[in-house]
């Protein structure tokens, strides 16, 4: 019960939080602060990793398995791209 | 205890880097940076988890890791910068899946409350809707499928139809945990759901869809988090999926359409269609060394690249025809339209790999104003994001969309192929105006052919 | 020591929020600005109902009921001093 | 457990309606309506509080709210506009005080944990600065004290001794949370604390100080939210105390000083004080029918308000002036400076209360670019916001302050009643300058007499 007011406070700060972040973006930043963000949300990868390493039936960790490497792919990749796309605005003879 | 806590610290930890990651990502000094940093809060979250007792084997988790981590290092180390934006389409769809396997596995091993299941169920849904609604966004920017908006007659009742079915059978597996009919029809009729919503969406609209989905994978692992209790994901997910509509938005102001336009407009692409006005006019081609004459007369010019510009790989050209006629003494700008080639940006990362001065990327605000000032505009496989039919003709599918008036030049060089049209399949009048003249070839081979003319 | 954790969350994500939801602010504004969030923080208010109303010992109700009388103050004066600053602030022929 | 839920629920309604009325707080077009809002959720919130059950005797209470608020309400309606800034000081000192009392209160009726003792601490502590601070800012704002920086030999050795003690108090108390005596010092300690770090500030920067003081009174709700393990206390308290802070930089920006300046340049004052230029030229007063005949042929008039219209209550005859020199053709606008009047936007409401058109305010960077333009710039009880000084003289204590330029008009009218110095306490080198004219007066008699010559 407590619990759940916590987490609705958790919720609901975190919401507001993540409409205030974004302002104003130049629309060369649009796709790697998407591919960014998405990296972010592989944090599902956290919560698999507890259903694959847990000595539960054999289909959790089955299920729990693809999620870690499914997750890790997001994770991975998804910050590697973004690094990339972003070392290639080097921005010669910009003011700043 | 001690464990636990320093645990829960680092969560702390990597939600406040994921925090300062995202803020700095929205600026440009600053992405890279930001991306960095919130790498470093994803991996303390990781590492931390790894610690936590009730993880007691290592061996799946570690194959896990390895095969994700090779796959996802391997992808994003080879694929194309043009290839990039699918690729984040590919990744979110991975995303979502996980988040809904995540949802999937919590059924076992523990005594799920109603409350629970509900979030379960969440998770599911949201994850399997992410998913096969990314792999439509890849298949439709990788023109692996169509990028042609697919409509067919009552798909919107059908649509309907499938949300009250997922709804119903949500409720009979909430109330009927044990047995596992109800859940597999959930996720089949959640993945259905995912691609109805987005097949109907032209391909141009698709970075939209992406980042809508982004959006939504966030969402996908707040609901995951709930349902395990992890209060990383939930504050990461909301975090992602708050910003992540924000971003939907910005997105689709810089199309000058609004969110529902782009999701919904598909549906009446069908009646739309063969409404669009005759072009009048005669088109008038030239060659390259006409080209050069009048170039070389030239006080100023603005170049105008699009997509053609990434396909023809022609930036290094481009460059080297900036630097000659700057030898001649002539003032050469870019301008960049927020939506030329396949993703945000594709034209800035492009010019900046051939080394153009930042300066000189003008945004389409900056030049628009003076373009009567410009002695020649040169259009390198743009279309139509130079089509003044989104100015002039209002019946047309661009209309009201912000373009370049490269037609508002004194002299107006299209270089393209064919007289083929863009990505949202449209005719372009500016082909035939009184003061364009045609480029026939492939951008690459023509800008070289300008540039043998000069030396 | 979970609810510790929660806690934790819940404020590092207001203290965050609250930096992001104060951005450019026109000069005008800063005192009734002000004066609002001080309304605000006569939360304590609430904090003090509890106090004074639990049957503890004497003094905590003395202190509660002290308390209560001057977050009253602040949160009545509070808000009602920064409406009448407002208020003046009508705009005439202003653009919006 | 319904009633929890439901206050529960209550408080995070209260939250974001907190949230959304800071915001809308911030922006000119919503800021009265966000103060409503967060009325709004504060109503909630006090309301859910008293259906709680651990309430078990309401007369007390009763009795605080109906004193409370009747002496809040009492206040704030007869307060004058003028002596808004030193009733938000007040007040505020009374939420820090309520916080002290909280946490106080906190150790009876509950068996504290370490880490409650040291929360109720901090309560108490930050509580007891932001009480006697904000008094100390009250009287200095208000006059009840001088609002020259109190500054005396040792002050740093004393406040660093001060931190010292208060620390190991604290660290004693809980220890020994039994004995009241160590109680008691932390509260003397923290009161002498609070008027230790407001006495050395002068009292021009007393409503940065009060923005600080605000931040703190946040932070005090916030700590004794942790300590009674209330959450609406602490996402309250903590978002004021995080925003309290921004607007106290933004504050400071708008004065070009840096928060650390403003806390700590008193103690360099002493040293400072005598080291002016000479000031050189010739003072030029004169009549109000010569500044009639001036005025009468003037194309374009600016006005820049200071402290003085405030006192001598001459919004509306300067209004009226503004009217008559706009029937005599001449454009007419307000200059107005930050931080001219003693609190931020003072200016603004004063003229807006004498029913001066909006449009006509324009800001000092509005006017600074184009002030040679103006025939005569008349100066109504202004004098540190249009000093030279703050340009011209390296040694001046508010060198580097951006000010209004009037002496770049091509005639300057300063009306005041003397050559008093203005807050700052500086001499004015505008009055010595060519184009400068004084009208020496009370600003409404003056204007009064100037008026009667138009008609
Ligand atoms: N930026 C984004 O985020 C994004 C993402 C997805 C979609 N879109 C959409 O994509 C479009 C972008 O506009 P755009 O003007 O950049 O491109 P476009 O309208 O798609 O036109 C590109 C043109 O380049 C020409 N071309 C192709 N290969 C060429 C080559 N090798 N040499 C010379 N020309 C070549 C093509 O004509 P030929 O075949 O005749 O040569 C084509 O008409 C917009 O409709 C936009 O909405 C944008
Ligand atoms: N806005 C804020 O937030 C704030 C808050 C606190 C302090 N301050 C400080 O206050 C100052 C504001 O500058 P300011 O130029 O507006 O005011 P000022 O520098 O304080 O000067 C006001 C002038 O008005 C004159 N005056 C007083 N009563 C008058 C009357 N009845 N008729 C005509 N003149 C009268 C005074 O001169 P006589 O005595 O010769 O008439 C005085 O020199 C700055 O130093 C600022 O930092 C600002």
């Amino acid at each position: 019960m407590e619990i759940a007011v916590y987490l609705a406070f958790i919720l609901m700060l975190s919401i507001f939080l993540g409409f205030e972040l974004i302002n104003k973006v130049p629309a060369t930043l649009h796709t790697p602060l998407m591919s960014g963000s998405n990296a972010i949300s592989g944090i599902t990868l956290v919560g698999a990793l507890t259903s694959a390493g847990a000595e539960h039936s054999g289909l959790a960790t089955v299920l729990g398995t693809i999620a870690v490497a499914m997750a890790t792919i997001n994770v991975i990749g998804g910050y590697m791209v973004t690094d990339r796309m972003l070392a290639m605005f080097k921005k010669k003879g910009s003011a700043k | 205890m001690g464990i636990e806590l320093l645990v829960n610290l680092s969560y702390v930890a990597a939600a406040v880097l994921f925090i300062f990651g995202l803020k700095m990502l929205g600026s440009p000094a600053t992405a890279r940076k930001g991306n960095l940093v919130s790498a470093v809060g994803m991996f303390i979250a990781v590492v931390v988890t790894l610690l936590d007792q009730s993880i007691i084997d290592y061996k799946w988790i570690i194959a896990g890791i390895i095969v994700g981590g090779a796959i996802g290092a391997m992808v994003a180390r080879s694929v194309e910068m043009t290839g990039m934006p699918e690729m984040v389409a590919l990744f979110n769809g991975f995303g979502g899946v996980a988040s809904l396997f995540v949802g999937w596995a919590a059924l076992y091993g523990m005594d799920a409350s109603a409350f629970q299941l509900i979030t379960i169920i969440l998770s599911i849904l949201i994850g399997g809707v992410t998913f096969s609604g990314s792999m439509v966004a890849w298949g439709k920017l990788s023109e692996r499928i169509s990028g042609k908006p697919l409509v067919f007659g009552g798909q919107r009742v059908f649509n309907i139809l499938l949300i009250l079915a997922i709804v119903i059978s949500s409720v009979m597996f909430t109330l009927n945990p044990e047995s596992g009919i109800f859940l597999y029809i959930v996720i089949g009729l959640a993945l259905l759901l995912g691609i109805m919503l987005v097949i109907p969406i032209g391909g141009a609209d698709m970075p939209v869809v992406i980042s809508l989905l982004n959006s939504y994978s966030g969402l996908a692992a707040c609901a995951a988090g709930i349902a395990i209790n992890n209060i990383i994901l939930i504050v990461a997910g909301a975090l992602v999926g708050a910003s992540g509509i924000i971003l939907t938005q910005i997105m689709c102001k810089a199309m000058n359409r609004s969110l529902s336009n782009v999701l919904f407009s598909g549906f009446s692409a069908v009646s739309a269609g063969g409404a669009a006005a005759k072009i009048e006019g005669e088109v008038k081609s030239m060659t390259a060394d006409d080209a050069y004459y009048v170039l070389e007369a030239a006080a100023s010019v603005v170049i105008v690249p699009g997509y053609g510009m990434a396909v023809a790989q022609a930036q290094h050209v481009v460059k080297e025809l900036q630097e000659l006629l700057e030898q001649n003494g002539a003032e050469v700008v870019y301008a960049i339209h927020p939506v030329a080639g396949r993703m945000p940006g594709h034209m800035n990362v492009l010019l900046a790999e051939a080394d153009v001065s930042y300066d000189l990327l003008l945004e389409m605000d900056a030049v628009n104003p003076r373009m009567e000032t410009f002695d020649v505009a040169i259009v390198i496989g743009a279309n139509d994001v130079v089509n003044p039919a989104a100015r002039e003709m209002e019946g047309s599918p661009i209309y009201g969309m912000p373009v370049i008036n490269v037609d508002m030049a004194r002299n107006v060089f299209v270089m393209k192929r064919s007289m083929a049209s863009g990505f949202a399949g449209i005719d372009n009048p500016l082909f035939f105006k009184e003061n364009t003249r045609m480029l026939f070839g492939d951008a690459k081979e023509m800008l070289g052919n300008i540039i043998k003319a000069f030396s």
